[in-house]
């Protein structure tokens, strides 16, 4: 077809789009009127059930607890992907890191950003964060590691065997939890009643921090391994 | 009177908006991606307007700085064998 | 109300960069648009004014933001970044053989 | 498990003459196996797996009330004699199989109907348009008027046990399932005219053959008109006329098969023009051609002539119905008594006839189970012309049936007459020997012919015909289509707003229309 | 009642999705033997469901539920299982058994990473089939997604990654849409449960339920390979390696077919499509697609790509048939998922022994491919003709039925679509059967050329496993072929658990 000919076919469906799209959003009514069902009793009960203080977390790792291990399988499915994609049999060349400067300073403010990152996964339930964002803090360490020293140092320092194991660990932890959940209390992913203490202090939440921990170790180990696998310098393949 | 959270939502909105269509249009890859990590740094402030702290910095982290170094790292494995 | 409309010109917008652009990182960079404009129009219709849903220690109870679409949000950015990880993985990959990213030299797509 | 094999059970349906049929069946089946033992060389066993198969599905088509079982078997028929073709040619198998399978498309697109219908069991229909949109349906099975192109080339083709099974009993399945669905009292008038128009047809062209294997697929689709022309009429008389007919073909063209089989084994050719002193190589293979030939020619005293005499009783009275059954016996009598003429009376001398024959019959080591064979057949004939209610009497309405032979005998002199005086002074039709038929030929003819009208001389090598014309118009046109969706990789992804967008107007689009 | 069984049909193969790796540090040796262990956990896992529940299943009343962490369901995710799932998950699990073994002896090169994928599709596909709850579908569906994404890259080819690409584009696109519906429900009505939302479904506004049914239909049309959005499946079933498309069309579109079922039937009902009046535009479109992919089929000068468009053709079809909602429709549709599901895995295992030594799957390459291995591509044929609609096969009584529906029905021109295939397919599939029988004349450089391609069969063991699996497949459809009665009830109880939605929900809330 002719490029002008599709240019405004193109536009003239995105208008049409845009209309229909409106037209619907119209009758979507505000959303203080509708009906509340399920986080009526959230906000009223979450604290006393699962004992967190920030109900987004007790959310995510409790009321629909499946939800965040079927998330982290996600992570755990596009980590196992992109390895298998860019695996490279040749040991690749490692990226140059940057100035001097730069690299003293990191070595300053890393310790800082595992304790920022360590704070956030084990404050899931107190302050706003949890596993996802922390595990998140957590690969950006390694990150660093790769485009400031080179990634051969953070092959020397947490080489990609050391991630797989971290992320398999945090894995593990999660799904035991479920499983102790089936066998403690009946019911797989089950807050433990028994791990709670008194709300507001640290281990208040019942299973809520160990699973956050999990899933922090989980997807830091994982996104480290997708951005070491992404960065390396690659050449073609010879086999 | 517009109070000044609304003011500077609708300020937001607008720098938001900009900041898509700004990526869009580029041609450079390197320019577009920079302009997404300003959209979803906006995005954080706005999440924050909208009293979502959890989102806010999840956005935060995973927008603004993974995606951005991920698309850094693809960039920089790209090799341009012909065009520009 | 504006919400609606600035949730339609952005998803516009990154409809418009996943069809049109021929570059593929641009595709990519137009899903992203598309899945964080789906993602604030969801917090942004869910705000009714209250406060963050987290309890204070010492103050009582008082009128929350609904914590479910914050939580479904956070596990939608998260699916988000690993499928555009894994998109790029691709690209990358795709680029060791074709040389270039230009979506109309690679007419393999268009099979 | 159990529950399926009750209702398989349940479905069959033992009153009248169906029981018979199937027997019939059977001995056909195995007379052709008998013969087939010493025809087919490699992969015997194969060969008599498929027969079994093909035995078995033949009778659950023929005693079957149910629709499901009915098509399951009719279709398992198709299948078996599909791999029996492959003991000739591949190129045989697959057009057969293809030409079938849109067959029992057809048909089970039929059946559906008159199960949608209301018709759940197969019994009589009354609906005429269902009866037409039934007998479309097995017209390609079993070779009506316009759909019979393919019956001469694959049975003439295929090695001769299996063109037996194919022509003697498989081209009849659909007729046995006709006489259960036409209601009897009324027939039907369209059949009635396919008949007419296949009997004319097979026999003029059956006439025009030299080769015997072509003139015999001819002579099936004539006598397979006669059985049309026989439902068609309708009437308990035309009814027990069909199946009487039925069988007495049955007979005779298996036998006529098998020794076109030994004869072209025997002779090297299958041009009938070459059968020379047959009586003298192979007297009882002459003795049975002689027979069934007579039967199928409608002559007194033979098979043919009880059916022939019982349907022309049942056509309604009046001399133009006369005149016009006259011809078409005549028609019968002169393809098979032409056959008789250049085998056994051109250039003959029956000199010493005796002591030839006392020495020919005793040189039979080789075809022994051929000759037992045609023996059963040839018996089979002469039981239905003396006994035409059938041994144990199951046609009793035939039992005290008259003939009347002396009108018989009047008209069998006639044809004969006049059969010997067109035969004598038109050189016994003798036609150039045409090669062998295949249904590229066909094709081409037909391109030939459609392609000079446009004068656009295209040349054609005939034996890739299927390949360059057929395949390539349809590769070309779904190309086209292909390509027009297939533009590229924006217009695909344009579908996904183009098609939310009418889903999400979908209110305003339908109350537009 | 409670039931911890249905959680293990989803922890057993996460566990192994997530050992494998481990193991993979520590040893290699030791993952076949882990593979093996999860998937016979699996199997027995389901057989001990049947034994223990068999007269509940004769009778239709299978209800099991699990409330996962505890919560009543409109709070916490809730697991369902009634009869129509349960059918989906006996074959779905029987079908993932056979392609698992296969792929021991087939995949070569990055074994691990495999498993650990194919595991996350056997999970994620049992999850999808047994959730009740909306966003933890929607989490299953982007957990499919992405492993299959990544296996269809897994040969890591030029067309491979092509094919992914597109493969993503398409369905990122529908996740997201499947995201906004979701949370489009949650806004209106509150809840996420699906028996919580077919309850109050219907009281909702007009406007919005076409909203929310046009959103989750386009996802999942384009997520089944309907009409408008069908480019993405032809080429991820060409470039990808054989197991993973036996995956791809015997399992994943069946899933897909399962949540359109569920989400039409129990959670928006019926009546609100027929009141929104989209069935009609629904069936056309269905025909439509089913014409092109028959269409498309014959002009495909690629094996693969051929069966894909015949997978678009018959998906199609089913699609159609089930939209008629009569009884009839239902069980030949559900009997037609059946014996595609069992076909179609069954002659995508048949092309990967086959093409194993060709250069490359064209047609022109698939010459003398039927000689070099007489057995295997006997079944391939029986397979075909099984496609097709023979007789002794399973085929002919699902065509039998769809067909019955169709005039049942009074459509006919869907009647004519269903023959229409089947006569097209007789056409493309006959060409290929003979090109497979044509005499190839091996020269010099072909063997060269054939040693050099590195066939994935090392060891010859793994040769056995791969024929064993194909003839498993053979042996199914031509057993069931005999026996179809045999899954009447199963089929008579599945449509009847999909017709009365009011069990459901009452069943899920009441208890």
């Amino acid at each position: 077809m002719h490029k002008y000919l599709k240019k405004t076919l193109v536009i003239s469906v995105f208008i049409l789009t845009a209309i229909a799209l409106y037209e619907n959003f119209l009758l979507v009514p505000e959303y203080t009127g509708l009906r509340t069902g399920v986080s009526d009793y959230i906000i009223s009960s979450g604290l006393s059930d699962t004992g967190s203080l920030n109900l987004i977390t007790a959310v995510l790792y409790d009321y629909r607890a499946f939800d965040s291990l079927g998330e982290s399988t996600v992570i755990f499915g596009a980590v196992s992907g992109i390895v298998l994609i860019l695996s490279r049999k040749m040991l690749p060349v490692s990226s140059r890191g940057l100035s001097f400067i730069v690299k003293r300073t990191f070595g300053l403010v890393t310790p800082f950003i595992a304790l920022f990152s360590l704070y956030v996964i084990t404050h899931g339930h107190l302050s706003p964060g949890g596993g996802f964002q922390g595990g998140v803090i957590l690969a950006v360490i390694s990150i660093i590691f790769s485009i400031v020293y080179g990634s051969a140092f953070d092959y020397r320092r947490y080489s990609p065997q050391v991630k797989t194991a971290m992320e398999t660990m945090g894995a593990f932890t999660f799904l035991g939890l479920g499983v102790v959940g089936i066998l403690m209390e009946g019911f797989f992913l089950k807050n433990l009643g028994f791990l709670t203490a008194r709300t507001g202090t640290l281990i208040s939440a019942g299973s809520i921090p160990y699973v956050n921990f999990g899933v922090g170790i989980k997807v830091g180990a994982g996104l480290a391994i997708i951005f070491y696998s992404m960065i390396q310098k690659t050449f073609k393949e010879d086999f | 009177m517009m109070t000044a959270t609304v003011v500077l939502e609708n300020l937001l909105l607008i720098f938001l908006v900009l900041c898509a269509v700004m990526s869009v249009r580029f041609e450079e890859e390197l320019i577009s991606i920079i302009f997404l990590s300003t959209f979803s740094i906006v995005l954080t402030a706005l999440y924050l307007l909208h009293r979502a702290a959890d989102v806010a910095l999840a956005e935060a982290v995973i927008g603004a700085g993974l995606s951005t170094a991920i698309f850094m790292s693809a960039i920089s494995q790209i090799r341009h064998g012909d065009s520009d | 109300m504006r919400n609606n409309f600035i949730f339609i010109i952005l998803f516009m917008l990154g409809l418009y960069a996943l069809i049109m652009k021929t570059n593929l990182i641009k595709n990519v960079i137009g899903l992203n648009i598309m899945e964080a404009s789906i993602f604030f129009w969801v917090i942004a219709f869910s705000d009714v004014g209250g406060e963050v849903a987290i309890h204070k220690m010492g103050e009582e109870f008082s009128k929350f933001n609904d914590p479910v679409p914050q939580a479904l949000t956070l596990t939608g950015i998260v699916i988000g970044a690993s499928t555009a990880a894994l998109l790029l993985t691709l690209i990358i990959e795709l680029n060791q053989f074709t040389d270039t990213i230009d979506r109309d030299e690679i007419e393999g797509l268009n099979n | 498990m159990a529950l399926l094999w009750q209702q398989f059970l349940a479905s069959f349906s033992f009153e009248s003459y169906f029981p018979l049929l199937a027997e019939v069946g059977v001995i056909l089946t195995l007379i052709t196996a008998l013969a087939a033992w010493n025809y087919i060389k490699e992969y015997k066993f194969w060969y008599y797996i498929l027969t079994l198969i093909y035995l078995i599905s033949t009778v659950v088509v023929i005693l079957t009330t149910d629709w499901f079982f009915f098509l399951f078997a009719w279709e398992m028929v198709t299948l078996t004699t599909t791999f029996l073709l492959a003991w000739s040619s591949w190129k045989l198998v697959k057009q057969y199989f293809v030409i079938q399978f849109t067959g029992s498309s057809i048909l089970l697109f039929a059946a559906l109907a008159a199960n949608a219908l209301g018709y759940t069991e197969i019994a009589a229909i009354d609906s005429v348009l269902l009866q037409f949109v039934l007998i479309i349906g097995m017209a390609t099975k079993s070779g009506i008027f316009i759909f019979h192109f393919w019956l001469p080339p694959i049975h003439s083709e295929a090695p001769s046990p299996v063109s037996a099974i194919l022509s003697g009993w498989v081209v009849k399945l659909g007729y046995i399932f006709l006489l259960k669905i036409i209601p009897i009292e009324s027939g039907n008038t369209m059949l009635y005219l396919l008949g007419i128009a296949m009997v004319v047809y097979g026999g003029w062209q059956a006439v025009r053959s030299a080769d015997l294997k072509i003139m015999l697929a001819y002579s099936t689709v004539s006598q397979l008109g006669f059985i049309a022309l026989a439902i068609g009429t309708g009437g308990e008389l035309a009814f027990l006329g069909a199946v009487l007919f039925i069988i007495a073909h049955g007979f005779a063209k298996t036998t006529l098969f098998i020794t076109s089989g030994i004869l072209q084994r025997e002779y090297g050719s299958r041009v009938v023009y070459d059968f020379k002193g047959a009586i003298f190589k192979r007297p009882l293979t002459s003795l049975a051609v002689i027979i069934s030939f007579l039967s199928l020619a409608g002559l007194v005293f033979s098979a043919g002539y009880n059916a022939k005499y019982l349907i022309s009783s049942a056509q309604l009275p009046g001399l133009l119905t006369k005149v016009v059954f006259f011809g078409f016996a005549l028609i019968s009598a002169i393809y098979s008594l032409r056959i008789l003429y250049w085998i056994f009376i051109v250039d003959e001398d029956y000199s010493n006839f005796a002591d030839k024959l006392k020495k020919a019959l005793n040189s039979y080591q080789i075809y022994s189970t051929d000759i037992l064979a045609i023996l059963f057949g040839t018996l089979g004939v002469l039981i239905v012309a003396f006994w035409p209610e059938m041994p144990g009497d199951m046609l009793e309405y035939l039992v005290d049936y008259d003939f009347n032979i002396i009108a018989g005998v009047r008209d069998s002199i006639i044809y004969i007459l006049l059969a010997v005086y067109l035969i004598h002074n038109n050189a016994g039709f003798k036609v150039k020997v045409r090669d062998h038929l295949s249904l590229e030929r066909y094709l081409r003819s037909a391109l030939d012919f459609i392609f000079s009208m446009s004068r656009k001389n295209v040349k054609f090598d005939t034996d890739k015909i299927f390949e360059t014309v057929f395949y390539n118009t349809i590769f070309n046109t779904s190309k086209k289509i292909h390509d027009f969706f297939y533009q590229d990789l924006t217009i695909q992804l344009l579908w996904i707003p183009v098609f939310l967008s009418i889903l999400l107007l979908w209110q305003q689009i339908y109350s537009y229309f | 009642m409670m039931e911890t069984r249905i959680i293990l049909l989803i922890i057993v193969p996460l566990g192994t999705a997530f050992i494998i790796p481990f193991i993979d540090l520590i040893n290699a040796k030791l993952r076949r033997f882990f593979v093996l262990l999860g998937i016979s956990i699996q199997i027995f896992n389901l057989t001990s469901i049947v034994v223990q529940y068999f007269d509940q299943i004769r009778d239709g009343s299978l209800f099991l539920q699990y409330h996962l962490g505890g919560w009543q369901p409109p709070f916490g995710i809730n697991l369902v299982m009634d009869n129509l799932s349960f059918l989906f998950i006996a074959i779905v699990t029987l079908s993932l058994l056979f392609i698992i073994i296969y792929s021991i002896g087939y995949v070569g090169h990055h074994e691990g990473k495999f498993y650990v994928l194919y595991f996350i599709i056997i999970a994620a596909s049992n999850g999808a089939m047994l959730t009740g709850d909306l966003f933890n579908m929607y989490v299953f569906i982007e957990l499919l997604t992405i492993a299959s994404g990544a296996l269809i890259a897994f040969q890591r080819s030029h067309p491979g990654s092509e094919a992914a690409i597109k493969y993503l584009f398409y369905n990122i696109i529908a996740g997201s849409l499947i995201f906004f519906g979701v949370l489009l429900t949650y806004f209106n009505l509150g809840t996420l449960t699906m028996a919580d939302v077919a309850n109050n479904f219907a009281a909702l506004e007009s406007g919005i339920q076409l909203f929310i049914t046009a959103i989750f239909l386009t996802a999942l049309l384009i997520k089944m390979g309907v009409f408008p959005f069908l480019f993405w499946l032809p080429k991820s079933y060409d470039s990808s390696p054989a197991p993973v498309t036996a995956v791809l069309s015997g399992v994943l579109s069946k899933i897909y077919l399962y949540l359109f079922i569920r989400l039409i039937w129990t959670v928006i009902g019926f009546e609100t499509i027929v009141a929104l009046n989209l069935n009609i535009l629904l069936i056309d479109i269905a025909l439509f697609s089913s014409f092109l992919g028959h269409v498309f089929a014959l002009q495909a000068n690629n094996i693969k790509r051929l069966l894909g468009y015949s997978s678009i053709g018959h998906i199609g079809m089913i699609f159609a048939v089930i939209m008629l909602n009569t009884e009839a429709g239902f069980y030949g549709g559900i009997l037609h998922i059946i014996a595609h599901m069992f076909m179609k895995a069954g002659l995508f295992v048949a092309c990967g022994y086959l093409l194993q030594y060709t250069v490359s799957n064209h047609y022109r390459d698939f010459k003398g491919v039927g000689l070099r291995d007489k057995p295997v591509f006997i079944a391939f044929i029986i397979l075909l003709l099984s496609m097709i609609g023979m007789p002794p096969l399973l085929g002919f009584a699902s065509k039998w039925f769809i067909l019955m529906a169709f005039l049942e029905a009074q459509s006919y021109f869907g009647a004519f679509i269903v023959i229409f295939g089947s006569l097209t397919a007789v056409i493309y599939y006959l060409r290929y059967i003979a090109k497979g029988f044509e005499e190839v004349r091996l020269s010099e450089d072909d063997l060269k050329m054939e040693v050099f391609n590195q066939p994935l069969l090392s060891v010859l063991y793994r040769e056995k496993i791969v024929t064993f699996i194909t003839y498993a497949y053979t042996a199914v459809i031509i057993i069931f072929g005999f026996g179809f009665r045999f899954l009447n009830i199963p089929l008579r109880m599945s449509i009847e658990s999909i017709m009365n939605v009011e069990r459901y929900i009452e069943l899920v809330l009441g208890g």
